[in-house]
């Protein structure tokens, strides 16, 4: 479009490009540090921290539970979400104000307290598991995401297609599989995504939720600090920044994102 | 569970402990050790929360936090007759919360760590010095340092009410960089510059020691202080024959010295005989160990509403 | 069920609180093609929803082929739509949108290939099979739409606006393509335009409609020579409509004396006239040229008179006539439309 | 719109009473101990909160620096979201990419990134005296701006997210038509892309005005005692204090904060001019 | 700049790599109505929204009243456009989106009011002041971005299918709006369709567009009359269209001797006949009926023949022939179009 302040448009893009990118290259260079502490510029370069990485036996159990977590809580929080995002936007339901309150509420509610609640109300008296303690509430946190965020790609999706598929002999069970999902596949991977790094990154939740020999990554990095404030942190973080980023892109990949966004 | 001790302790060094206590200890016992690690508040919660039926047999922590769990009737006495080496330790260690509900198992000093390339420290008051002005860092009042560094800053300044002093930090607060929690993070600021003296206890002293930057331990006037951390048994957990056991093992002197030596815990065992290079990172020795000024858990624990409270007030405000 | 092929029966129709259709009964015979015609809104699109199967009627019934389809689900009515809207499926390739329903009836693969290529091939799109809709354009699209219609070989194909977006030689071809299709199946056709030249080539039999009523239900040449209200003159194109009055003509201008031809008045409450029924140049009536429009074959003028507004074709070839410029001219009773007081 | 509710309920009510059952229940139990002292439902938990002169600092900080982080958030956000809708295609694929990336690094690291970047010998203190704006370097480490600036760098890929996809959905001309409407940039942000695009608004700030009131990490590093949060407030209650009460009135007020908030943005949003 | 009010020189337009319009000159007259016409995608939309400054050409210079404004941005060029794709404001009522650009022009509140009320009657719409875009029919929408624009009283208005959604009666009404506009205010029009129909009705002057250059520049009789081209003789509804060999006429079909008329044979490559030019009942050659179609005053036939398919009308008079039916044709020279060889 001709006039549209372009040069204006660059430079803030550029700079707030920089403000959001700019942490994770100090981190990066930090965990490449030949030193023994967080530095930049790095005091010379080494990849002894990222090696250090894989020795810590602890890294590995953790690492094993949150990807877990992220991994089965955001699919099981799509499964109980997408459908709800498809009622939601699909009939006309009474009290689906209500339900949408519900379902986003634990967006809203400090991590700590939930934590904190499962532990006393949930975890204690019924016996259950951390861990499973652990998946439930990572199951409820993202589940808010997925809701959000497939609403609105269905809300951009026509609903006349559904019918379409109908009136050529589908059921409506078939419709949402064979011409719903496959347009709402966008949004069920961005929900994936938003849902997967939230969960990977949780902590609060995860303060109290921990049990013996079970902690997520995030736990288990802010304890590993507490004691040794090596660069191995940041060589951690970059490493499973990497990691989350080949994730999305296999799934990018694999799912044709791109082709419909 | 049948043959499986659940253990809760600090989350620090846990390779180490592996290899020096808890894999030992297996080959002995055979059994299985559940280690349960976190800072001490958040793994008190926990012991309080699961009170009706103990996950944690047995747990090690500040003098203060057991005496806190010991009020709560978490605690169980600690029947020390089983317990082989506990006639070799120091005096101190033997009942420090009364009722034999803990057992002490080891000491650390604490002291003034300093850049001397940037600043010279000889007294608990020079924390408060133009010297540092800006740049310097005191232990939050929730941490275990705290009371102890407060009443250390309050012996210098001369003024024997705890909370005296802290309206003293607090007209200070200004010039103090922060109120730090983790000891850990010291280490980052302090080569960063951004601190340049604070408070520690000794057993985070070996993490300075390790970089290349003129880092130097305080002897200030006033004398270092200093506490103890100790090993309790929680009650009814139906596991107190092996938590025993353990207790015992990792209290006698080969352990001890083990632990000792790797740097890691300074003994209470007065037997524990170490190296001199082992000895710098430790508090170790009879005649330090009787010279530090250590705090009554109990006044700690009874007062500690009242400091923090002012705190809140003064300082932080 | 009456003995129609599709049987409408005093059906209401709503979206939420607004009845679009209060209560149309319409029976469609079989093979026949019939058009829906009338004024954006009036609810042709609603009505189509309904026979499909895709909005439940507050009342009335709906039969096909006999039997009563009002509580059948959509899926089993052997009803096919051509969307408005086109409703393609984005994902899909051209080819798959096709073979779409095809595949639903588990057909066999070279079956499937078969028929989706004669498909595309019937509507000219055989060379783009494989791309995506968002990479055709949207006559393209709409054609294609056709074809996923087509192909299924439903019992009755009702289709919305489906030629809207073509341009007037493709839309030719495409209305060609359909009589074909309609000999050589026999299928039941139900069509939406608003264009009424396309209705009247088109169709068996037209419905004109109006605020979700019928207003006309006749063929193309009755309802093209015959309108019988005002509202249906004025749609098909008689856009000259003066009331009757014992001293001739009323228009909002003025009265003019008329020969009224010979009916008894009462039945007669008004006369009508196309532009191409005027005659210009000769006649007891005077009017000014107000406006000239070049139209091809033809010249389209407007002219002030005593009545009021007249609107008048003049062959190309006549004298032509600049704004401003007064003209005689006529409103002859064979060329009138007689409409009743309806 | 389909008529069939059965199956409407049937598919939205697993995530609403999986929520209520799991999560709502045992957190309610919870925030309701915030109402009880001595076994009897009461106020005094709050009116006790709100009696601690720093508990009221606390409060005020979380919601000026959560206002803030939202407000900035937002004025940001536009001019990126808007930059980066008129990317092409491929173009903007990257620059999305690169926007999200930083979802992708723990916050934990994040944090920690900041405190050698704000640090005495950090690049923006040798910015600020490499530049002369100060002979000695600033005390940044431990204050409001250093909890300020990891808030906003670890919730503003949120708001764009937001603003990106609401831009995307806004009508294609709608722009070009308010230019040749006579409408300069300015006024065809605020009375075109504005209005248009205020459901991304009301999201993004909810999200971000909820994310800064309710971060841990953050505060906790950069922030310290000395800039003390409602969360950072809410986790000492709990662990040093093991003080419940006050937990559940911090918890509470948190999670009014965030629900008037959104309610707050969605009644501006749909307010008529 | 030349003395034209509005003047395209050398344009070249462009999306990323896409180059819509590769060279483009045209001079619009002040006060004129000039139609772009051409098949879809051939670079009309993308010509206007260069006029209005929405799209910064690659090459090539914009003048409007004697002024470059190749740099002026949109919102000071005082040009009208009236969006293909109508680009209401969704979040504004019926009147504030006609008020939209007063308000922008600071006048006074009761102008705004009065204005926008005229604007909103203009088009029809004055009951629907109070209605969002969403809940209007397709054609409503389109009028009312017709008086969002009219109500500017720009310079130059252009119009990108204006009247592209509305039936019949109403685009005759809005195509008298817009005769009237311009004659009360000498507003200059650049107006796109792809109705020919409307082109030749409206237009003082037509560009036939063809891959972003102009095939053709003509007035709507001399486009009509005489195409110049295949392809624009294809376009105006010459639909029968030979070639001239030494033989006769050559179709697709084969060849046959014609009474080709006295010119220079190198000149003349091909002729063309609207079907309305062939004569249907009597002459030397013959065809099969193979379709019919009714269309009111005339009766459309598809013939197979020895030359291929041939299109014809006959008067609705006429006897009436059925499909399979012989009939004898003549193509006379009389009506028929030459073509060169270009
Ligand atoms: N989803 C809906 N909600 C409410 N009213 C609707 C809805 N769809 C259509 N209507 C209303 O119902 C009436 C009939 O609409 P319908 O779509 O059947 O018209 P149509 O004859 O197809 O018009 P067009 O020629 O514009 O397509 C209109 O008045 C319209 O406003
Ligand atoms: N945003 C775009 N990006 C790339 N190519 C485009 C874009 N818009 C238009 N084009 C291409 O430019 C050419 C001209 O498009 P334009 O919209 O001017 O056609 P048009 O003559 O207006 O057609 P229509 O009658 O269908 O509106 C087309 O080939 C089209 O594919
Ligand atoms: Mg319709
Ligand atoms: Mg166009």
């Amino acid at each position: 479009m001709t006039g549209m302040p372009t040069l204006a448009s660059r430079v803030v893009l550029a700079l707030v490009l920089t403000f959001l990118i700019g942490p994770f290259v100090i981190i990066i260079l930090a965990g490449l540090s030949a030193g023994n502490s967080l530095a930049f510029p790095p005091d010379g370069l080494s990849l002894k921290w990222y090696l250090k990485v894989f020795t810590v036996e602890s890294f590995q159990a953790s690492f094993a539970l949150s990807m877990f977590l992220a991994v089965f809580g955001t699919l099981a929080a799509l499964a109980l979400g997408v459908p709800a995002a498809y009622a939601l936007n699909r009939y006309d339901l009474p009290g689906a104000e209500t339900v949408r309150i519900i379902v986003a509420a634990p967006i809203i509610v400090p991590g700590i307290i939930v934590g904190l609640a499962l532990l006393r109300y949930l975890v204690v008296p019924t016996g259950v598991g951390v861990t499973l303690a652990l998946f439930l509430a990572h199951t409820a946190l993202v589940l808010p995401y997925a809701v959000r965020v497939v609403s609105s790609s269905l809300h951009n999706l026509r609903a006349d297609m559904e019918e379409a598929a109908v009136l050529l002999g589908c059921t409506r069970l078939q419709a949402f599989f064979k011409v719903v999902l496959p347009n709402i596949r966008a949004g069920v991977l961005a929900a994936f995504i938003l849902g997967f790094v939230t969960s990977f990154n949780q902590v609060p939740v995860s303060l109290f939720l921990s049990g013996p020999g079970v902690r997520t990554l995030p736990i288990d990095m802010l304890a590993y600090m507490e004691i040794t404030y090596d660069p191995s942190v940041a060589a951690l973080s970059a490493l499973l920044a990497f990691l989350s980023v080949a994730i999305v892109f296999a799934a990018e990949k694999f799912l044709g994102f791109s082709r419909y966004v | 569970a049948e043959n499986t001790l659940t253990i809760s302790v600090y989350s620090f060094a846990q390779d180490a402990f592996k290899e020096a206590v808890y894999d030992p200890f297996e080959e002995i016992c055979g059994c299985e050790l559940v280690v349960e690690t976190g800072n001490s508040v958040e793994r008190m919660a926990k012991i309080e929360a699961y009170a009706a039926d103990p996950v944690v047999d047995m747990a090690v922590m500040s003098a203060h936090d057991a005496l806190a769990l010991a009020r709560k009737e978490l605690l169980a006495p600690i029947d020390t007759s089983k317990l082989s080496s506990f006639d070799q330790l120091y005096p101190a260690a033997q009942d420090p919360l009364g009722g034999n509900l803990g057992v002490g198992y080891t000491f650390y000093a604490t002291s003034i760590v300093y850049r001397s390339d940037l600043v010279e420290v000889n007294s608990w008051a020079d924390l408060l010095s133009d010297e540092v002005k800006g740049r310097v860092a005191l232990p939050a009042i929730s941490t275990t340092q705290a009371p102890l560094v407060l009443m250390m800053l309050g012996q210098a300044l001369g003024q024997d009410d705890i909370l005296q002093t802290i309206d003293t930090v607090g007209e200070n607060a200004d010039d103090i960089v922060t109120f730090y929690e983790r000891s850990s993070q010291l280490a980052q600021l302090m080569q960063q510059e951004e601190v340049i003296a604070a408070p520690i206890g000794r057993f985070a002293w070996s993490r300075f020691r390790g970089t290349d930057l003129p880092f130097e331990w305080a002897e200030p006037a006033e004398g270092q202080t200093g506490g103890m951390n100790v090993m309790v048994m929680t009650r009814g957990n139906g596991n107190e024959d092996l938590a025993l056991q353990f207790m015992d093992y990792w209290l006698s002197t080969e352990v001890q010295t083990r632990l000792a030596e790797l740097g890691i815990d300074s003994p209470a065992n007065a037997a524990v005989e170490v190296s001199a290079e082992a000895a710098e990172n430790l508090t170790y020795g009879a005649e330090l160990i009787n010279s530090l000024t250590i705090m009554d858990p109990a006044v700690i624990l009874d007062q500690r509403e009242a400091w923090i409270d002012r705190w809140n007030k003064t300082v932080i405000q | 069920m009456s003995d129609a092929f599709v049987s409408l029966q005093s059906l209401t129709l709503a979206y939420g609180d607004t009845i679009a259709v209060p209560d149309l009964s319409l029976d469609v015979r079989q093979g026949e093609l019939i058009s829906l015609l009338g004024p954006s809104g009036c609810g042709k699109s609603t009505t189509m929803r309904a026979i499909a199967g895709l909005l439940a009627p507050r009342a009335g019934r709906i039969g096909i082929a006999g039997r009563d389809v009002t509580r059948v689900p959509a899926n089993r009515r052997n009803v096919g739509l051509v969307f408005q809207s086109y409703a393609l499926f984005p994902h899909l390739t051209a080819f798959e949108n096709v073979a779409f329903g095809l595949r639903l009836k588990r057909m066999r693969g070279a079956e499937i290939e078969r028929r989706t290529r004669d498909g595309l091939a019937t509507v000219g799109l055989d060379h783009l099979a494989r791309r995506k809709p968002a990479e055709m354009s949207g006559g393209q699209q709409q054609r294609l739409a056709l074809a996923r219609s087509l192909v299924m070989e439903p019992d009755v194909l009702l289709l919305d606006e489906p030629l809207s977006n073509l341009d007037a030689r493709l839309r030719l071809e495409m209305r060609n393509e359909l009589q074909r299709v309609q000999r050589a199946t026999g299928v039941t056709m139900v069509f939406v335009t608003h264009d009424q030249a396309e209705a009247l080539a088109l169709s068996d039999r037209i419905v004109l409609m109006r605020d979700g009523r019928i207003e006309q239900l006749d063929t193309p040449e009755g309802l093209y020579a015959r309108p019988r209200t005002r509202f249906a003159a004025d749609f098909v194109g008689f856009e000259n409509i003066f009331d009757v009055v014992p001293e001739g003509l009323k228009g909002p201008e003025g009265t003019v004396p008329h020969r009224v031809p010979h009916r008894v008045p009462g039945d007669v409450a008004a006369l009508a006239w196309r532009p191409g029924g005027v005659r210009v140049g000769s006649g007891e009536l005077r009017g000014r040229v107000a406006g000239v429009a070049f139209a091809g074959t033809t010249r389209e003028y407007v002219l002030d008179s005593a009545l009021g507004r007249i609107r008048a074709d003049a062959p190309a070839g006549a004298e032509r006539l600049a704004i401003g410029d007064q003209v005689a001219f006529d409103l002859p009773p064979e060329t009138a439309c007689p409409l009743g007081t309806a | 719109m389909f008529e069939n509710r059965t199956t409407g309920f049937a598919l939205a009510l697993p995530a609403a009473i999986f929520t209520a059952a799991l999560f709502m229940v045992p957190v309610g139990i919870l925030l309701s101990e915030a109402f009880r002292a001595d076994g009897q439902w009461s106020l005094s938990g709050y009116v006790e909160f709100f009696s601690e002169p720093l508990n009221r600092t606390v409060f005020w900080r979380t919601l000026k620096l959560g206002v803030l982080v939202a407000a900035t958030s937002a004025v940001i956000g536009y001019g990126a979201a808007f930059a980066i809708t008129n990317l092409d295609g491929r173009r903007r694929g990257q620059v999305f990419g690169l926007v999200v990336l930083p979802l992708m690094i723990s916050p934990v690291a994040r944090t920690y990134a900041w405190i050698v970047i704000l640090g005495r010998t950090g690049i923006v203190n040798d910015a600020i005296v490499g530049l002369g704006l100060s002979e000695t370097p600033v005390r940044l480490l431990f204050t409001e701006t250093a909890v300020f600036l990891g808030l906003l760098q670890l919730f503003l890929p949120l708001m764009i997210i937001s603003l990106v996809s609401a831009m995307e959905n806004m009508p294609r001309d709608a722009i070009p038509a308010a230019r040749v409407l006579g409408a300069n940039w300015l006024q065809v942000f605020t009375r075109v892309i504005l209005p248009l695009t205020r459901e991304g608004l009301v999201m993004g700030g909810t999200l971000v005005f909820t994310g800064s009131l309710t971060a841990y990490i953050t505060p906790a590093i950069l922030g310290g005692s000395k800039v003390l949060m409602l969360e950072t407030l809410l986790y000492q209650r709990v662990n040093v204090a093991n003080d419940f009460v006050s937990a559940s009135v911090i918890a509470m007020i948190l999670i009014v904060m965030s629900f008037s908030a959104n309610l707050l943005l969605k009644r501006i949003a749909t307010a008529r001019r």
